[in-house]
């Protein structure tokens, strides 16, 4: 990696931070504050998915199903139990860190690609279970009237406080996914990614790590969805379809795998793309279709991604399936070799 | 005894990998495991290592049977171990790379690592200066913010005996290390190698370079087509019958 | 890298705050109004039908001088029939001081994910097509005009049990939020007034074998086929129940009502039953007016929700005319107080939630016609 | 009534079957899914309607016309986010096809517009009641042509040059491209045809529901996309064999659980069966 000289990115990190910060100001307008809090809550989904594909180089087709999870269940509690924000975001996030760590232990001794079925077919399955379960999701109904957070009297119902209250915790999850990638457990996934029977010799333990990449990543994305139900205040089962993985997916991919800042430049480009191109009206998302396979092509590894990421040096990546006899039983025992 | 093997078997479908090997290491020395290729050496290296278990036979750990143990679980009892076939972390720096191999040493979890706590930054310090010291020895500490993918494969051969040391080892178990070096870096690798010994490391390694093998080993075991065929010292190999029949074909009489 | 990243990003976020100032303006003889509706996506053809009437009224209406003596600009935004696109539309009018109110979503979801941002900013949201029961209670500034199934739906049962003497009824409904309350209410209002429910059944959004759920439906012997679906997809289950040899009286609520219906399902409607409050061949001449305009400038005959989205442009100029201003609050206040409007699509009086209560014909398909029912 | 389900279940088995040996092509060969499978599947749906409805009723011509569609838009595909982006992460090409699906439907929508079209029937009188069970022509002949399809395939694969070429990057791309096997070209004609068959498809299932749209391609591609991996997607026969029983398996669930849940069921049985056998239910390693 290029290395920015510690002083200087520290000036960065500052401006970036003041700009942030007076962003309501500068921008004024409510319409665009509100784009900014949705790119806040993206750049937590695209984050934490880039724990999981980009980190530990494992697949998840099904976080907006996550997503949804965390929204349904905090909006839920909060209606019904009539709990306060603070008390249900984190159940939320606790909650979809668990079903993570379930579907975790399930299929993450599968060999990865089939990680990638497990997790959409999984993705299905919570959209469904939310369409017919009428009692507690209101089935196609979806939910509405989800309260606005407050706390000690102070009301985040206006746009700029709220943005700032997502402001806080985008900048947390960054600032906490960063701290884990540059410890012990970042390098063991990293190792993971890079070489699992290379990473259990050393003493890694790979199922355990993956599964706690995953939880990890679910406890997030649980929030983020926490986040989202008490922001737009009405949720329903199709805000949270295959469609918002592949979201969340091309986010990631787009912005660059494997490195922190990658996921939150992919988030605020595909979020700003629709916005600036609302002009075009019905050909905007032909548009939309064609600037991503154009900056797939032109940039694959992502704007921000490390260049090969995933590829051996020999370059034959994604044919290496047949390696030596010995390597590819060995594979076959320690759960898989790279995808 | 460090490392008894007893029995050892391990089939793939009709191949008989390893045919019920047996074979004892003795704290401290250097034993070296030779043979032609596909005598099943890496195959019994596996084994060991638990990557591939056995299926029958044990392995005994000072006294202690581990053949079931995860990997992991192997490497933390202090074996650690080198690749045939290079294993690096590629897209990590050569430092992170070594500092990976530290895993077991220290228990900083997810909380210590987001709250960077006392335990955190001690174990942190401790840690990075462990591994420059490890990348002084091989000779990689100008290198070490490289990705290791893009070091030559001298150097990637040199990381991943670094990275296994850093596991701080009681037994090192090499893959040939010594594959594809030219005779100046051999005899380099030769001084290195004679270097951990005498700092009491105990060394398992399979190697073709005979020179390498009759100036390090203390004790060779030959295998073919996943038998031991014949054990001693480097004097009493060279003479075997046996040895030499697998190596040369079998001679007429 | 990153620091190239970095301030790229921040490029492109100074550029959006800069276009923040354009956006501002409205000058003193046009009325900006917004509209919201699905153009791409599932949706979609709903929504371009609704684009096309909202434009043909107001272009109807600028030739006539516009409306206090002030023309119309439309902003069109595309919904794609997701709630999060919707919203964020809604918090773009409403951020923009020169709209005045806004028509749309299409769908119930839509409406209700945006309702929060209008009621905050205090705008008209006026959608054609919104049913669910739970919307425009929610908030002052909602309207709705399609008349929610609550009215619909006991006329439908009416006319099922008591005009055709059906017994048994047999449900499908497209599982969303508004095939849920169709089947609901119909449901509800037939089994009050003595009906009986055989079995209900749903299918998804986009799915187009309906063989299955016709199997079942058949083995529970039903007297008629009730299907609460968009036209598409009742054409679609009227073919296959067709191919199946399953010959039943079949019914279903006013979106069945459209061309499309008889020219996807071929003879496969004939016979079906359903209501309208706008009806195409209507010998007034509003509507006939309408129908061959529409027919000339877009080569298709409107259905319901175009004739909907057409009366929701007039009603809210009639609003404004009655305002006699711009005022978002005056627009609001006189909207609510509309009683007795003609439009196309029948009287519309507000009810104080503010959907509205229609009259309802009852139609049948003959050869591939519809035609009203004595 | 067990037996019309059944029968639905096979007819829609069919569909799904043909949809499934698509995914299973490019995955034997590439490791990777194409996303915008679906979208062919709906381009292939309007070229049988163009010919049909424009230049002749004829439905093998339509069927011919979905065919050559598809080929080009999987040649494309190919071309671009396989070809293009050979060597780089995986990631970038799956993203790319998704790109693929968003471009595809919007530009269908945008020349055709989004209504839903009629398409006429062909077929589609009653052939036989087999236990109460209406069986038609047009289902008789979708099976025929399924198994037809399948047969040809299996003799490309087993009896002609390109398909051992196909046969053999699978198993080994590298060794491939050493034993003089143009891999590029190989890789190129097996993706154009998976498009093709998918467009194939298309028209096919246009023709039993009489009915196109733009988005009429998503559904079937993740049903099919399940059908491979459910019945083992390295392998053919195994594709096939998932394809009918999901078909039987959705319209059983419909009949036995609920139509609410009917996905729900394949979904779950799907989840269940990649615990257990992770291959698939005919998959073993890599065997087209």
């Amino acid at each position: 990696m290029i290395s920015i000289s510690r002083k200087y990115r520290l000036v960065l990190q500052l401006c970036v931070g003041l700009l942030l910060i007076a962003l309501p100001y500068l921008l004024g307008n409510q319409y665009f504050v509100r784009i900014a809090t949705m790119i806040g809550i993206y750049v937590v989904l695209a984050s934490s998915l880039n724990l999981i594909i980009g980190f530990t180089g494992m697949y998840s087709l099904g976080h907006g199903a996550f997503y949804g999870i965390g929204a349904y269940a905090s909006a839920i509690l909060s209606l019904s139990l009539h709990w306060p924000f603070w008390v249900t975001m984190p159940l939320a996030g606790l909650f979809t860190a668990m079903v993570g760590a379930f579907l975790g232990l399930a299929t993450l001794r599968l060999r990865q690609t089939f990680l990638v079925f497990g997790t959409l077919a999984f993705g299905e399955i919570v959209r469904i279970l939310i369409m017919n379960w009428n009692s507690l999701t209101r089935g196609p109904m979806g939910i509405p009237g989800i309260p606005v957070p407050s706390l000690f009297g102070f009301s985040f119902k206006n746009f700029s406080n709220y943005y700032y209250l997502v402001l806080v915790f985008a900048a947390l999850v960054v600032f906490l996914i960063a701290r884990l990638y540059r410890s012990r457990v970042g390098r063991a996934w990293v190792a993971i990614r890079e070489d699992e029977v290379a990473a259990s010799t050393m003493g890694v333990p790979v199922f355990g790590y993956k599964v706690l990449a995953f939880t990890i990543s679910c406890l997030f994305t649980g929030l983020a969805g926490a986040f989202y139900g008490h922001f737009v205040r009405y949720i329903s089962a199709d805000q949270f379809g295959m469609n918002e993985s592949f979201l969340i997916l091309t986010m990631v991919a787009l912005g660059g795998t494997g490195s922190i800042i990658g996921p939150v430049i992919g988030a605020v480009i595909l979020m700003l793309i629709p916005e600036l191109f609302r002009f075009l009206a019905q050909y905007r998302s032909v548009l939309y279709g064609a600037i991503l396979i154009l900056v797939i092509v032109v940039k694959p590894e992502g704007l921000a991604g490390v260049k090969g990421l995933f590829v051996p040096p020999s370059g034959t990546a994604r044919f290496h399936f047949r390696k030596q006899k010995i390597d590819s039983a060995a594979e076959g025992q320690a759960g898989g070799g790279a995808a | 005894m460090i490392l008894e093997i007893r029995d050892l078997e391990k089939r793939f479908g009709g191949l008989v990998a390893v045919n019920k090997v047996s074979l004892s290491v003795a704290e401290g020395t250097t034993h070296a495991i030779i043979g032609p290729n596909g005598a099943g050496k890496t195959t019994l290296f596996n084994n060991i290592s638990s990557i591939i278990p056995a299926d029958s036979g044990q392995v005994v750990w000072r006294g202690e049977r581990i053949e079931r143990l995860p990997p992991q679980k192997v490497s933390a009892k202090g074996i650690s171990r080198t690749f045939q076939n290079i294993r690096l972390f590629g897209y990590m720096s050569v430092f992170d790379n070594v500092l990976t191999g530290t895993h077991n040493q220290y228990k900083s979890f997810v909380w210590a690592a987001v709250s960077h706590n006392a335990r955190y930054r001690r174990e942190d310090k401790e840690g990075r200066a462990f591994v420059m010291d490890i990348l002084e020895k091989v000779g990689l500490v100008d290198k070490r913010e490289e990705y290791a993918r893009n070091l030559s494969y001298g150097e990637q051969r040199k990381l991943e005996i670094a990275r296994a040391l850093a596991a701080r080892p009681q037994l090192l178990l090499l893959d040939e290390p010594a594959a594809g070096m030219n005779t100046a870096e051999t005899e380099e690798f030769d001084r290195f190698i004679r270097e951990l010994r005498r700092e009491g490391l105990t060394l398992l390694l399979i190697e073709h370079d005979m020179k390498l093998v009759m100036s390090l080993a203390d004790k060779i075991t030959v295998l073919d087509y996943g038998s031991k065929i014949a054990e001693g010292t480097a004097a009493e190999i060279q003479n075997d019958e046996r040895v030499i029949e697998a190596y040369l074909g079998k001679r007429r009489v | 890298m990153q620091n190239r990243m970095i301030a790229l990003l921040s490029a492109v976020l100074v550029l959006v705050g800069g276009a923040s100032l354009w956006a501002a303006g409205g000058t003193d003889n046009t009325i900006h109004i917004a509209l919201t509706a699905p153009l791409t996506g599932d949706y979609a053809e709903y929504g371009v039908n609704f684009q096309r009437s909202v434009q043909m009224g107001i272009d109807e209406i600028n030739a006539q001088g516009g409306v206090l003596g002030k023309k119309y600009v439309l902003s069109v935004g595309d919904s794609r029939g997701d709630p999060k696109e919707s919203v964020s539309l809604a918090q773009k009018w409403t951020s923009d001081p020169s709209i005045v109110a806004e028509i749309g979503d299409f769908t119930s979801s839509c409406c209700l994910a945006s309702q929060p941002i209008y009621d905050a900013a205090g705008m008209v949201q006026l959608s054609p097509t919104a049913s669910a029961t739970t919307f425009t209670p929610g908030s002052v500034w909602s309207f709705s005009i399609v008349g929610t199934q609550a009215y619909e739906q006991p006329f439908m049962a009416d006319l099922a049990f008591n005009k055709l003497k059906i017994k048994r009824m047999a449900i499908l409904f497209i599982n969303n939020d508004w095939g849920m309350d169709t089947q609901k209410f119909f449901k509800e209002n037939f089994e009050k007034i003595g009906g009986k429910i055989v079995a209900v059944e749903s299918f998804f959004q986009g799915e187009k074998d309906f063989n299955a759920v016709l199997t079942k439906l058949k083995e529970s012997k039903p007297d008629a086929l009730y299907m609460a679906t968009m036209y598409n997809d009742g054409a679609l289950i009227s073919l296959q129940r067709q191919k199946m040899g399953w010959d039943i009286p079949v019914l279903g609520p006013s979106s069945l009502y459209s061309t499309e219906l008889t020219k996807l399902g071929g003879s496969s409607v004939n016979g079906l039953y359903t209501n309208v409050s706008f009806f195409a061949k209507d010998t007034d001449p509003r509507v006939q007016a309408y129908v061959t305009g529409f027919q000339k400038r877009f080569g298709a005959t409107p259905n319901f929700h175009a004739a909907l989205a057409y009366d929701a442009i007039y009603i809210l100029t009639e609003a404004i005319r009655r305002a006699g201003s711009t005022d978002k609050q005056a627009i609001r206040d006189a909207l609510a107080g509309i009683k007795g409007f003609q439009g196309l699509t029948g009287t519309i009086t507000f009810t104080p939630n503010r959907d509205a209560i229609k009259g309802y014909k009852a139609v049948q398909v003959v050869n591939g016609d519809f035609k009203l029912l004595k | 009534m067990f037996t019309q389900q059944l029968v639905n279940g096979i007819t829609e088995g069919s569909l799904f079957a043909l949809i499934a040996i698509s995914f299973s092509l490019v995955w034997g060969l590439l490791k990777l899914v194409n996303f915008a499978m679906g979208e062919i599947y709906m381009f292939g749906a309007y070229a049988g309607w163009i010919v049909v409805s424009y230049i002749t009723p004829n439905l093998f011509l339509a069927l011919l016309a979905g065919f050559a569609v598809g080929w080009g838009l999987g040649w494309i595909v190919e071309k671009v986010a396989f070809k293009a982006l050979r060597g780089v992460p995986h990631i970038a090409s799956l993203v790319c096809t998704i790109g693929f699906s968003f471009l595809f439907k919007e530009i269908a929508a945008a020349i055709f517009g989004a209504q839903t079209k009629a398409m006429p029937s062909f077929y589609s009188s009653t052939a036989l009641v087999v236990a109460g069970a209406n069986v038609s022509w047009l289902q008789i002949f979708m099976v025929a042509l399924a198994a037809a399809m399948m047969l040809l395939l299996q003799l490309l694969f087993y009896g002609t040059k390109i398909g051992l070429g196909v046969r053999a990057v699978a198993l080994d791309y590298r060794t491939a491209g050493l034993m003089g096997i143009k891999v590029d070209r190989v890789t190129s004609i097996a993706f154009s045809l998976s498009g093709a068959l998918a467009a194939f498809v298309g028209v096919l299932a246009a023709i039993y529901y009489n009915a196109i749209n733009p988005y009429m391609g998503f559904v079937p591609g993740i049903k099919g996309f399940t059908a491979a991996v459910f019945g083992g997607i390295t392998s053919i026969p195994g594709a096939i064999l998932g394809g009918y029983l999901l078909g039987i398996i959705e319209n059983m669930s419909v009949q036995f659980v609920s139509s609410g849940y009917k996905d729900f069921v394949s979904y779950l049985l799907l989840i269940v069966f990649l615990l257990f056998r992770p291959n698939g239910i005919l998959g073993k390693k890599a065997k087209l």
